[in-house]
């Protein structure tokens, strides 16, 4: 399993960050930002102000630092639906994320030119799209890299044989980005697969695997970074098995008492990716500390300014029901909208 | 007599399944420790053990598939599709494989495999949960299709699917699941398939509907009663068998009806009944028989879907027009 | 005007589109060397490259899935599913992705995707090739239907297709491949989707029908018309869009209507056909709207497929029974 | 690639003969009653008196070694469609065949005791009905075991994906054996996958994979029995590849000039399974020849009272549409069999 960093916030023997600070600061701020958000969608949940979401706590520096080896003017994300950060990272708003959760179509408006697919619920499903977006940007000379998300649960349906057995054939520059987070809902990942790793299904399709821990920001960024530059230069799909722990329940709608040892949960809890990161740069430079202690007043004014964006957006209306089905509906789809929407009988 | 609500008298349907027979088998997406995402087997695997209530990985083709395996083998297995939806992934096992293989081994390699999947909106789920994708499966022949409405019907109707020697699609309605509570007795009881139910009786114009759209028309039923007029309420109970003579007789009583669906319009159930009806009692009917259904449009995000689904009100409209047709 | 049978005129259509196109690709199952099963793309890997039509491996689900994202990368592509029976495997990407993908995107990712699919009887297939599965389909918002019945209208609607902004199932009756012949332009055209044609006129008796269906009614209207009576033969060209108002307009004019499908009955298309006429027409329709189709059991093996198939005596069958009623 | 028989029919330094001269003349026969019934089959279909099927010829080796390896009375066959000899072993009767190839429902029947599945048509459906099948006869400790076939085509379908991985959870007593024969239709194995072998996908799901030389019956015996062994000592499912080349079209109705580049189909005639065996027991006892030598007539005369078993049967008609549909059909199936078979219009 390739590792950089350590959970004391030390770089192993023989490595060095693939990060300067800067970066690593900016890439912390987004993992707050993802914890903050995540506490408080949970609490916007319960208050019925926010349909049911799935959190990425524990996950975020899987997630960012997979995002941080993309280019977002050139390269594409097609998620899953447990990617908060990567997508902000790639351009989407947080308000439009917001606006989904509650509900509003409107909030899956993915704007011009951010290089997105929409987050998707069918479960591996996105791992075909991802295969064939590739490969049309490379039959267009885009130089372009598309990375997909997906996770441990993904990896057993058909859809994920199809698409990386389609990948390996026409070499297409896409990462395929696995977290592992040890469950799929209820289902521990040792019911998901009698393999060792996820990682070693790659050989067989013609190109190559990996294990990252998955709490380790630099050894995520250096892997993927490693992935994309392979796949920019012409030399295919990589499959990155991101080993990580999601921290909360699947959902809002989850109780995971019913089905977590609690005693894995102390574990893994010990190996926050976020705490991490933080021993590093304190580490590397006492001053970092307080750039750090500003962040979360600074993650929650813009969690703040996001809802007051989406709550000061139009409300929800029928005809968000007719609008972006068809370029041009059929006769009885316009009846129908006519009826609807404009009251006709 | 205890009240249950319709996930109560699924999961104690589901108990006695395995209580009193050894074949019987669950399978499914976290149906074990975590007993389902609403619960319809909870607490089942701690009773009847890992090797009877499993845990299948996230592969909706193969818990099918297998599912098939292990019914030919001599088992008795209930597979859960955790949305009706995710059935897709698995509809060339079902349409053509499930359907089919009495068939096409001539009667040597009977299915009897029942398919539990929840559906249909009103409870706010994420994208792609909440479909009403019932008509694909009516179209398969082989496959019989049930849509209880009632807590009672839900534990009856799966006894029978159960015992029947023939594959069953059990769809069960996210919204009944908890809202929807009636007498259920304790002791094992069966619902025949092919038989409607009368779920109000009334005169004047009769409103067919199955699953949760049965509360639908009956709250309908209700507002047009307090207009004055007495409307009949008619849940199908099972779409294949479909009971085509009840529902004949029922619509030549009132001359009158209206169909409703939550399932888009076009291509929905709800145009085989009509089809139905023309075939069977079309010199009773007074009125054009009416279809209320979603529009023809995807199952939006939660925050619309109450414009999207039909309501009350639409119910009460088409019975109203019908009334006042001719 | 040269004459082409129908998969003359659907290579001819690939061939314009591959010339005048550069984003347009083909991708399928033995599309390319072989030329198709069919040979709708005989010759065309040897003339535009084997990165343009290209053979896919052996998994539909991919097939459709890569198609979507070839689309959504600016490419068109064309996408052959060997048999409709085998888009089963790939049903998620059509109806959840496919279809649903502008709307989910709110209109950033088009899918400008044409899947073509071969289907139907008559043509002593082995098992699961000939079903006419085109009512799940049809139950798909946001995925237009495609069924032609002539070659002049395959290479027009398959024009219309590839240039329309969103995904359309262009569905390729077997029977018709080599024994529909007829006049075809050599240059581009385009028919629309959404307008029915008038195959035969006639005056007394509306036969609904779409692909090769069409062909059964024409010959049921001979065999009407040597009976002394006058039969008109409606070809729906397309599902999604469906004519609406063309239908209703031509069956107010007869009064009387039979609508033949191939697929079983229960939850075919044909059942649209009538609770759409029920909506449109009731006051017109002097007897009941007959359905002539399959019955509802599975395609069988070819020995027996000409008593599963609807045939010419069954229409003219029920055409007389509607002309006898009331 | 595992070899006991080199094409000269000399076994391989080392190796023993896994079969008794015996067994290996009746392998032989069988071998020789496919390759029989194959041209029998193409020129009943010229005429018109039989329909679309799939010949078996030049994997016979790869189809009866495998076969051999199961116990009929114990074990089960589920089958694709292109391996007419191990369902003839396994105990289904050749007239059947034929009249399910005449396109007679009634071909369809499996006799009663015989461990089969209907063949399958739809490419990788069968996979996770035998992982089922196996799982099921294990659950009611009915030792047995469950050999599937399909081929490199069927490797690619998200089917096979699942059913292995279901198959290594449950340590299913499944033999999964898959016929590579170079080809899905006029689709070459180079353009199904870029992994190496297709056996090698098997250890990533927890089980042992191995690639046959599938022209050696007994090597594939060899490799076979000794999965099959270990799935009836509890010892879960294994991966066979067994490399082969149909020698013929894809089926009757294919044109195989169009994409079978002719020095390659040299190159595999040469090395046909059949010869090999034939030259192995010549070269073991000379007085071989004469048995192997009455064959042909004997295998002829077969398929001559298969064909007038089959067309001695009974006619086709309508009831067959509606037979074993339903155990208990819905009331309108019974009133369509009424109308269309009684005649009540
Ligand atoms: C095809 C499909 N089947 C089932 C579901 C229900 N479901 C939603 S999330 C989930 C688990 C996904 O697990 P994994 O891929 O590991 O992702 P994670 O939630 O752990 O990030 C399931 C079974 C679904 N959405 N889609
Ligand atoms: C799901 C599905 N897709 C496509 C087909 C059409 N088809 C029939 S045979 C075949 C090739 C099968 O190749 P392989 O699995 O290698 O078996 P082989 O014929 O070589 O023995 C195809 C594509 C089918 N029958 N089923
Ligand atoms: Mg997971
Ligand atoms: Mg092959």
């Amino acid at each position: 399993m390739v590792n950089v960093l350590d959970p004391s916030g030390t770089l192993a023997a023989g490595t060095a960050s693939p990060l300067d600070d800067d970066e690593v600061l900016a890439a912390l701020r987004l993992m707050k930002l993802s914890r903050a958000f995540d506490a408080k969608g949970a609490s916007l949940q319960r208050q019925g102000r926010f349909g049911t979401f799935s959190q990425v706590a524990g996950q975020e520096a899987s997630v960012v630092g997979s995002a941080w080896a993309l280019d977002p003017v050139r390269d594409w994300i097609v998620p899953q639906y447990r990617e908060l950060p990567a997508l902000l990272r790639h351009g989407y708003p947080l308000s439009n994320f917001i606006r989904y959760f509650q509900g509003n179509p409107a909030g899956g408006a993915i704007p011009d030119g951010v290089n997105l697919l929409p987050i998707q619920i069918s479960i591996a499903a996105q791992l075909p799209h991802a295969v064939g977006l590739a490969w049309g940007l490379q039959r267009q000379a885009k130089d372009a890299v598309v990375l997909v998300y997906f996770g441990d649960g993904a990896s057993s349906e058909g859809d994920f044989h199809e698409a990386c057995n389609l990948a390996g054939l026409v070499g297409a520059p896409v990462v395929f980005f696995l977290q592992n987070n040890g469950w799929a809902i209820s289902t521990p990942r040792r019911k998901q697969s009698a393999g060792r790793t996820l990682a070693e299904r790659a050989a067989a399709y013609g190109f190559p695997g990996a294990v990252v821990d998955g709490n380790d920001l630099f050894a995520v960024y250096a892997e993927t970074a490693r992935a994309v530059a392979r796949a920019r230069d012409g030399g295919g799909p990589t499959l990155i098995e991101s080993v990580t722990r999601r921290l909360g329940p699947h959902n809002t709608a989850d109780d995971p008492t019913r089905y977590v040892d609690p005693a894995d949960a102390e574990h893994w809890r010990a190996l926050d990716p976020i705490d991490r990161v933080e021993r590093y740069l304190v580490q590397r430079d006492a001053h970092h500390a307080a750039r750090i202690a500003a962040f979360d007043a600074d993650v929650a004014g813009e969690i703040e300014r996001a809802l007051a964006d989406a709550d000061g957006g139009d409300a929800v209306n029928r005809d968000q029901l007719f609008a972006h089905v068809y370029a041009d509906p059929p006769v009885r789809v316009v009846r129908q909208r006519a009826q609807r929407v404009l009251g006709d009988r | 007599m205890p009240v249950m609500t319709m996930i109560q008298a699924i999961r104690a349907g589901l108990d006695e399944a395995l209580e009193t027979d050894p074949r019987v088998m669950i399978v499914g997406e976290d149906v074990g420790a975590l007993g389902g995402v609403f619960r319809a087997t909870d607490g089942l695997q701690a009773k009847y053990g890992e090797a009877r209530v499993v845990d299948m990985p996230l592969a909706e083709a193969s818990i099918v598939g297998a599912a098939l395996g292990l019914a030919v083998s001599g088992m008795r297995p209930i597979a859960e599709i955790q949305f009706l939806g995710f059935a897709h992934q698995a509809f060339h096992q079902i349409g053509q494989q499930v359907a089919r293989m009495r068939f096409r081994s001539q009667g040597h390699c009977a299915v009897p495999l029942v398919l539990r999947a929840a559906f249909g909106g009103g409870v706010r789920t994420p994208e792609l949960h909440s479909d009403a994708f019932e008509a694909f499966y009516a179209h398969c022949p082989g496959l019989k299709v049930v849509m209880p409405a009632t807590a009672y019907d839900a534990k009856g109707l799966l006894a029978t699917a159960i015992a029947d020697p023939d594959p069953v699609l059990f769809c069960e309605p996210l919204r009944g699941y908890r809202l929807v509570k009636d007498d259920v007795p304790d002791e094992p009881y069966r619902v025949p398939f092919g038989q409607l139910r009368i779920a109000r009786a009334g005169r004047e114009v009769t409103l067919v509907a199955w699953s949760a759209a049965v509360q639908l028309a009956e709250r309908a039923a209700d507002a047009l009663a307090a207009g004055g007029i007495s409307a009949e309420v008619l849940d199908l109970r099972t779409l294949n068998p479909l009971d085509v003579d009840g529902l004949a007789a029922a619509v030549a009583r009132t001359g009158r009806c209206v169909v409703v669906q939550e399932a888009p319009l076009s291509g929905g159930f709800g145009a085989e009944v009509v089809a139905t009806l023309v075939e069977t009692a079309f010199y009773h009917l007074q009125a054009p028989v009416e279809r209320v259904s979603a529009p023809d449009t995807p199952y939006p995000l939660a925050g619309v879907e109450d414009f999207y689904l039909p309501s009350v009100d639409d119910v009460v409209h088409a019975a109203r027009r019908t009334l006042a047709a001719a």
